[in-house]
């Protein structure tokens, strides 16, 4: 996802994965453990296009929620072991907890945050009085230049000057990532055409991080949006297959184009 | 009543409490930024309390009067303002708009700065789920939040907090005017609902624990 | 006087003189310079002669108060400015109260105009990425920069530049005594910031060139 620096695009939609998540949860009524992550995605990519402009930012909070979701989904979407270790239980009941507990913070500073726009909505309705003072007193005043020297200046100058790193996108948040979707997607056109139908849990077989698991998620996704994969997810916390649909002509460097533009 | 009068004369030479209201309205009409009682003080040799006392009888004043103006207490200290009755003439002769509005991600950490100050960035990032350096800058630039100190722990991270810009442009004297965070925590059918969205549906932990068996 | 009022009303939409007044004064609360009536008649649909007798009343009415402050007709426009017979407390505010050194925001800002005059204060903006037209209004009252020419392009924007005082100030004969701000060498923070930012494209870099190859 190599996107140009300084593109950011302030949605009214979306401006934070918990928000997000709150958004999808209490305005869909989404039940998080009865709807695929399908639904979720499906409605962040439909967001995604109807954006003027791609936003990295944007897109790394929806990697960082969908890391969660899957996390708290993994025991279901990929049962890799049948047998279920009551630690890893009771681990998902304090993951739990603790996703309620966030979103129930994260609903409290965002009423904080309208009832301070709403103050500063009010306060700025009235102006200060910024006239200063009057020309007689002006000779008062003492010398600001006082020990300020022609290198100060030029300091100044260049500190006002330089680049200003808030426009950075940082996704270093999410994790250190080994996994790109281009990789992902490029390993799966080479992958699946050969063994036919196969099962997200045999392709995501030995990904230990789970954003590498998220990545991979995307990549199919991408590829099943391409029409060059389809899914099959019987039951709500089925297995899900992806197998590889006939007609597809895209071209690699199609694919790769759509995550580089 | 005559007896700080007489204190007045003695040490500050200001014959009464009228002239110590002139001669502020004098300085507040020069001022740019809010001006703090302790200035005051400092300036008429009078005990701080004194002064507030005279100020918040000039903002009831000035309340009364129904005038194109009013004098506030804002940011830590006093200053005159326009009515916000008059916005809509003062917004057409003001060319230079407001400064521009701060986008919800901002006004959200902002928020979470007001309330948790002083906090580090770490901290909220924990609390929004994003990383928050570039709206924190962003913040940071315009002045409404600042570096305040430093945690004491291992990093010693840098701690944020609130500027006095902040307070003025939130129209409040101090941040103990913000209303308290508890007024905004959800209500319980909210955290209910976020809660039966989360649930693990017990069904399957069961069937789970059959194929184990 | 109904005569006039029934005028205004028609005219303005401005209920009645009173109403103007109020307004009025909000306006010249603010005001950083003397208000012109014709700006003001403009403002408000109001013949000048008109404003004029309202402000000329206004003017009567704060010498009356025997306040702090008072309405002066000056510079062909109105403004409030404190009354001389505070001058010496205003005087010891400005010599104790006021800080003695620029503010960061007001060094940068002081750098910028020096480097790059003639400059509009929407390109100081631009650069600073915030709003500066408090700071710039200090630096022009305290004489440093100055208006000096106006943009040819559309909308005419003021461009401002620095002042014989502040050459002065700096013990210099011209700007380009300044030291050559030579090629713009980022800090080490500006450098990690970017470089962590650009950090995930290598990786994509090699693998599309494996693709190709």
């Amino acid at each position: 996802m190599v996107v140009s620096m300084g593109v950011t695009v302030t949605t009214p939609v979306y401006e934070g994965p918990f928000d997000l998540l709150l958004d999808l949860i209490l305005r869909e009524e989404v039940e998080l453990y009865e709807v695929s992550l399908l639904t979720i995605v499906d409605a962040y990519l439909e967001e995604l296009e109807n954006m003027q402009e791609y936003d990295l930012e944007l897109a790394t909070e929806f990697l960082l929620i969908a890391s969660i979701l899957v996390e708290l989904k993994t025991r279901r979407l990929l049962p890799s072991s049948n047998k279920i270790d009551p630690d890893d239980e009771y681990g998902l009941w304090e993951e739990r907890d603790l996703l309620l507990a966030k979103l129930v913070e994260c609903k409290t500073f965002k009423e904080a945050a309208s009832q301070l726009r709403a103050l500063s909505q009010t306060a700025s309705l009235s102006w200060p009085r910024r006239a200063g003072l009057e020309d007689a007193f002006l000779s008062l005043t003492p010398d600001l230049l006082e020990g300020v020297s022609k290198e100060d200046l030029r300091e100044a100058c260049l500190r006002a000057m330089a680049p200003r790193p808030s426009i950075h996108v940082n996704v270093e948040h999410i994790a250190p990532i080994k996994a790109t979707v281009v990789e992902a997607v490029t390993k799966l056109l080479e992958e699946v055409p050969k063994t036919g139908v196969v099962s997200f849990k045999h392709l995501t077989k030995g990904l230990t991080d789970r954003i590498e698991i998220v990545v991979k998620f995307l990549a199919i996704l991408e590829l099943y949006k391409q029409g060059v994969l389809e899914i099959d997810q019987i039951d709500s916390f089925g297995e899900i297959s992806v197998s590889w649909c006939p007609e597809a002509e895209l071209s690699d460097m199609d694919l790769l184009d759509i995550y580089e533009g | 009543m005559s007896e700080k009068k007489a204190k007045l004369q003695k040490v500050s030479g200001v014959e009464a409490e009228a002239d110590i209201r002139r001669a502020i309205e004098a300085i507040l009409m020069v001022a740019i930024d809010p001006v703090s009682p302790s200035v005051l003080a400092q300036l008429f040799e009078v005990p701080v309390d004194e002064i507030e006392q005279i100020c918040d009888s000039m903002v009831d004043h000035y309340g009364q009067e129904q005038s194109g103006f009013m004098l506030v207490h804002i940011g830590g200290g006093y200053r005159f303002q326009s009515n916000p009755e008059q916005a809509q003439w003062v917004e057409r002769f003001v060319l230079e708009g407001q400064s521009r509005k701060l986008t919800a991600a901002a006004m959200e950490t902002l928020a979470i700065v007001a309330y948790k100050q002083p906090i580090s960035r770490a901290q909220i990032s924990a609390i929004r789920g994003v990383d928050v350096e570039g709206v924190m800058r962003n913040l940071q630039q315009r002045g409404l939040i600042d570096e305040v100190s430093r945690d004491v722990g291992p990093g010693n991270a840098v701690l944020y907090g609130t500027t006095q810009e902040f307070l003025e442009r939130m129209g409040i004297n101090s941040t103990t005017d913000l209303p308290p965070l508890g007024e905004f925590v959800p209500g319980p059918e909210v955290v209910e609902a976020l809660e039966r969205s989360l649930r693990v549906v017990p069904d399957e932990v069961t069937i789970s624990s059959n194929e184990e068996g």
